[in-house]
């Protein structure tokens, strides 16, 4: 088993892995920047090792450094986290030649998988569904239209070199095919220089469904169900759940078949996600490969409350060279968990991040909710990583209880002194489209901004009442244990504003 | 100030407000020019201290002198600008760059620059005037 | 459904059904003793009405001040909670009287099963095996010895109008009946002046075992697995955990069967626990009904762990006149959960119930731990009511790991001003008879006080330095919503001992 | 006082203790009379005022006089003896109730009582003097 594990990461991933090393009896070394000198996850760790100055580059993105923690604290393995260096093969690659564990697929596989070409190609062989589409090697008129003809309508002709929707056009009817190509090619060759059209069916109203996976060194493969992500602003995904309001028993089974099969063509070990986009409902519905996560997800706790699997413990298992803890035939998908990521960030303006000191925080404590967190009353959001501050997950038996109890914990989620999306995140939980489970990626694109412009109300009267009595001059500082208790009453009367 | 309020600190920061037919807990912290609340997932900016100082300022003065401030704890990317240099209401004066992402401090109105009170490359402090126009 | 719950408790237990009623939409009002005007649970309801001065007899323990509460209210249901009057036939007829729904079963179910001979008798008749005993009509040396033949040796031969082991000898062997009989005859008319005997079958190591029970008023009667409660002080529980590791999967469909069997003949409504003890282990092991609990138990968060409902929503959509929630079938018990019940009381002194402020209190925040608490730091703990402050809950997916994160959570629980248990449960959490799940209802009483005894370690350096930095006046009082933050830094480095 | 411990304040009433080759965190609270501390789930009492105190009192004197406290706050149930009488080690003087149990307070030697300082149904506070022996 792993002795001492350095965790390549910070905020509340780093805390979740610490702890879950704790309960294995592994000792932890955590890795900061100077921006993080003070942060929770050093804190809680058993030793820390400074690795630079606070820009990501210089610090938690520098294989050397990292490598050198590693070294100095004789650390035998290592946890990448998520972000940052966790998918990138030169980093593994670097940890299998220093002798050091990397908790996480082999390097070759986080090659593959991270070339959308590579990865589209394995899955095509392995018998997975991709999204129908080509880049015909003859280019003419007649070939890209035999092309879409392959892949169906609607379908979208675009430049190959390109990106950002430039040299794009959408074909609905047969009848446009001629038009799209003549459009696309002039635009293709203005923006890009390269007139090469690629041909893809459209997929409509997409939803993001992925299935996590797990294997092991010994040739099992298991999944552990899907999540549900389609709650996306501009591809981030913010609200997760499982199981998907989206799946038939038939899909689930066909979904959870191929991602297992995604994950035996990709030679792959450890904890993985595929994802998929969902096409049309029910029966009707088509799923196709999206791209394949290599690492923990952010949201994999949504997964453990409903699987009642610990898939970090089972992480640093695997990775120790041991079988996977569970056959398949022991997981089971029971209940329903929702996940809803806390930003620092301000909705009403732009979304525009936030940093600043947290001069309240107060994390709910409610039945079946778990709060996953990296800050801490009195601490301070820094500008310099990612503005996700804290995961709140509820479970319950069924969707409308465990989101019930998410509303619930989110209105007694106080955090003062920089704004965050609690209150979108509240009115999306509350919307008509996310209680019937009726969401695409599309949604929050669509209805985000009026949804945003609504959060502002008007100061209620108790609200000003206490902001009133938080003036009076007259009240004490609070307990410390350095200061006489006897002389503070937190619960003090303050006064009877009725006179 | 007469309300029919009763209030209640129950903890650090935190207030029950009742009335006969209702009861509810507020959370309120930081100082008076930045005094935050929340209620029930909301949360509000005390503007008090904010309009008052405004109703200082309505006061006739010579000169309209306008400092821009950096909204949060950021670091200056690139001045655009130089002291004397006149500028249109909406040209980019200063970028900052804050998690990640780059900030656009533009002008509000059409102006001349005063002065330049940062250096690309500082980190600056939320409110900390960066730049003044008149 | 029920419109506004009055929650006629305190403490954990209060909060518990506050949060249940605040993701059902239900209303909430709390009760108060003048001792509890600050408490947690006044400041988490909708409103609060005090019922009297700090004693329980004067307050939380009368019927006529509670029910007063209610109707000034506007209460439509009224929950008790457990302890005080949870099981009091007449607070439940009173409740019923004033329409008022109690939250548990009918007043003439609370009444036929607190009386522990009706219960006796009800189970008998309804085939649920209970420890062989009688009290023969015809107290002759001789049909006491047949009544021995009957329940079996050993036995005990006890004065039936007696307790507290006087009067009381253990057979063993057929040669010590005569002895025995003439030896508790003489003591039963010396200590009682009654010399009538009750011969009982001494069940031997016993283990504590409970079934959870839960029916509604539509005839649905449904079992959620047993708990193992042999951990005990002198008949209190402090560890309890799902599933028993005594329990064959055959004595598991045994000992449910007969606990539906016991709630369907006791007419039972709502969730109920019978409780029994079983003697020997694995195929030979033996199970007898000891009582039923007609309420909601401490320990009913192990259940929730493990089955993944949620029971004291259950009990209000049930009290409101809905079906059961969930059929057996739906109804699984996966993973491990053990829970700790927290005291303020000091094991190393003979168990001395403590009082007072809690000058630092933190609750541990890990994963797949839950902390149901009543408290908070810097409230004082009262000399007036139950000293169980919180309960400390682990779930995994094994008995070891779910061992190992509630002694993980026990570690990183500090608790000052007070002394805990928390050591306590330490030393039984790690003990290896513990490990191994051998536990009988003796194992606390035969080894508690060694295992108090050894609590108390040397003071290690490490503690001494930081109580040594603690000492130094140079640092600045902690960070308020009133004080200027700018001034203050939770993480300052004092300063480098090394020096 | 030379230590080979680096001590760091990471939050209130938490130090993170360090030596090269090891890391704590210890919890420390209360004022100096009334010190605790807590690590890796053991709670340690700070002795050294009260060591202070011993030492203060090893002076001699003339007479020693011992107060019995109460260990916790309490209710004083009953009071068993009066000022003059006479006590043997382990006579029960006074029984206080706190959270529904008796707590006999008992003599710790043969002594006399010289004063009593509380009275039946008296709500007494930690370490308040309730009787005094010599």
């Amino acid at each position: 088993m792993i002795r001492r594990l350095l965790v390549a990461n910070r905020g509340e991933i780093a805390l979740r892995i610490i702890r879950a090393c704790r309960e294995l009896g592994i000792e932890t070394v955590a890795v900061y920047s100077e921006a993080d000198r003070r942060a929770p996850h050093v804190a809680a760790a058993d030793r820390a090792v400074g690795i630079g100055p606070a820009a990501a580059a210089e610090s938690y993105l520098s294989i050397p450094r990292i490598l050198d923690a590693a070294r100095a604290s004789g650390a035998d393995a290592l946890h990448p986290g998520y972000g940052f260096l966790a998918e990138n093969p030169a980093f593994a690659a670097a940890c299998e030649q220093a002798g050091v564990i990397f908790v996480g697929p082999p390097s070759q596989v986080l090659a593959q998988m991270g070339s959308k070409i590579g990865a589209r190609r394995l899955m095509q062989t392995a018998g997975v569904p991709v999204v129908p589409g080509e880049t015909p090697e003859d280019q003419s008129d007649d070939e890209l239209r035999r092309a879409v003809d392959r892949v169906g309508l609607p379908a979208v002709v675009k430049a190959s070199a390109g990106g950002g929707g430039k040299g794009m056009r959408l074909v609905r009817r047969a009848e446009e095919i001629a038009d799209a190509i003549q459009a696309a090619r002039r635009e293709a060759v203005a923006a890009f220089g390269d007139g090469t059209l690629y041909v893809e069916r459209l997929v409509e109203r997409p939803r993001h469904v992925e299935v996590q996976v797990f294997a092991d060194g010994h040739g099992q493969v298991v999944h552990l169900f899907e999540r549900e992500c389609s709650v996306q602003r501009r591809h981030q995904k913010i609200i997760e759940e499982s199981p998907s309001p989206a799946l038939t028993p038939a899909l689930r089974e066909q979904m959870t078949g191929a991602a297992v099969q995604a994950a035996r063509a990709a030679g792959y070990r450890n904890a993985g996600t595929i994802e998929f986009l969902i096409e049309g409902t029910g029966n009707d519905a088509r799923f196709y490969f999206l791209e394949m996560n290599t690492r923990l997800q952010v949201e994999h706790p949504v997964t453990e409350q409903v699987t009642g699997v610990d898939l970090v413990r089972a992480q640093l298992v695997v990775a120790s060279g041991e079988p996977l803890p569970w056959p398949q035939s022991a997981l089971t998908q029971r209940g329903h968990a929702i996940e809803a990521r806390i930003y620092a960030e301000d909705p009403s303006h732009g979304f525009m991040p936030q940093a600043g000191r947290l001069l309240l925080y107060r994390e709910p404590r409610l039945p079946g909710v778990r709060i996953d967190s990296g800050v801490v009353e009195g601490g301070d959001v820094s500008i310099y990583y990612d503005p996700m501050i804290a995961k709140v997950i509820a479970t319950g038996e069924t969707r409308e209880s465990a989101t019930a109890r998410l509303i619930a914990a989110l209105r007694d989620y106080p955090i003062l002194g920089i704004r965050t999306n609690v209150p979108l995140l509240l009115r999306i939980l509350e919307h008509s489209r996310f209680q019937a489970g009726d969401i695409d990626t599309g949604f929050l694109d669509g209805e985000g901004a009026a949804l945003a412009e609504a959060l502002d109300i008007e100061t209620p009267p108790w609200v000003r009442a206490a902001l009133a009595a938080d003036d009076e001059p007259s009240h004490q500082p609070p307990a410390t244990s350095h200061q006489s208790l006897d002389a503070w009453d937190p619960w003090r009367q303050l006064r009877d504003w009725r006179g | 100030m007469s309300s029919p309020f009763s209030v209640t600190r129950i903890a650090d920061g935190t207030y029950r407000v009742e009335t006969d037919r209702q009861s509810e807990t507020v959370y309120v912290a930081g100082p008076p020019a930045n005094r935050w609340a929340f209620w029930n997932g909301h949360v509000f900016r005390d503007t008090r201290a904010a309009e008052a100082a405004a109703a200082h300022a309505a006061r006739p003065r010579t000169a309209v002198v306008q400092s821009l401030t950096a909204p949060m704890p950021a670091t200056v990317i690139k001045v655009l600008v130089a002291p004397g240099a006149t500028v249109k209401k909406g040209d980019t004066v200063i970028i900052l760059e804050a998690m990640k992402m780059e900030l656009p401090i533009r002008a509000p109105a059409d102006a001349t620059v005063m002065a330049v009170h940062c250096r690309e490359g500082e980190l600056v402090q939320p409110d900390a005037p960066l730049i003044e126009l008149t």
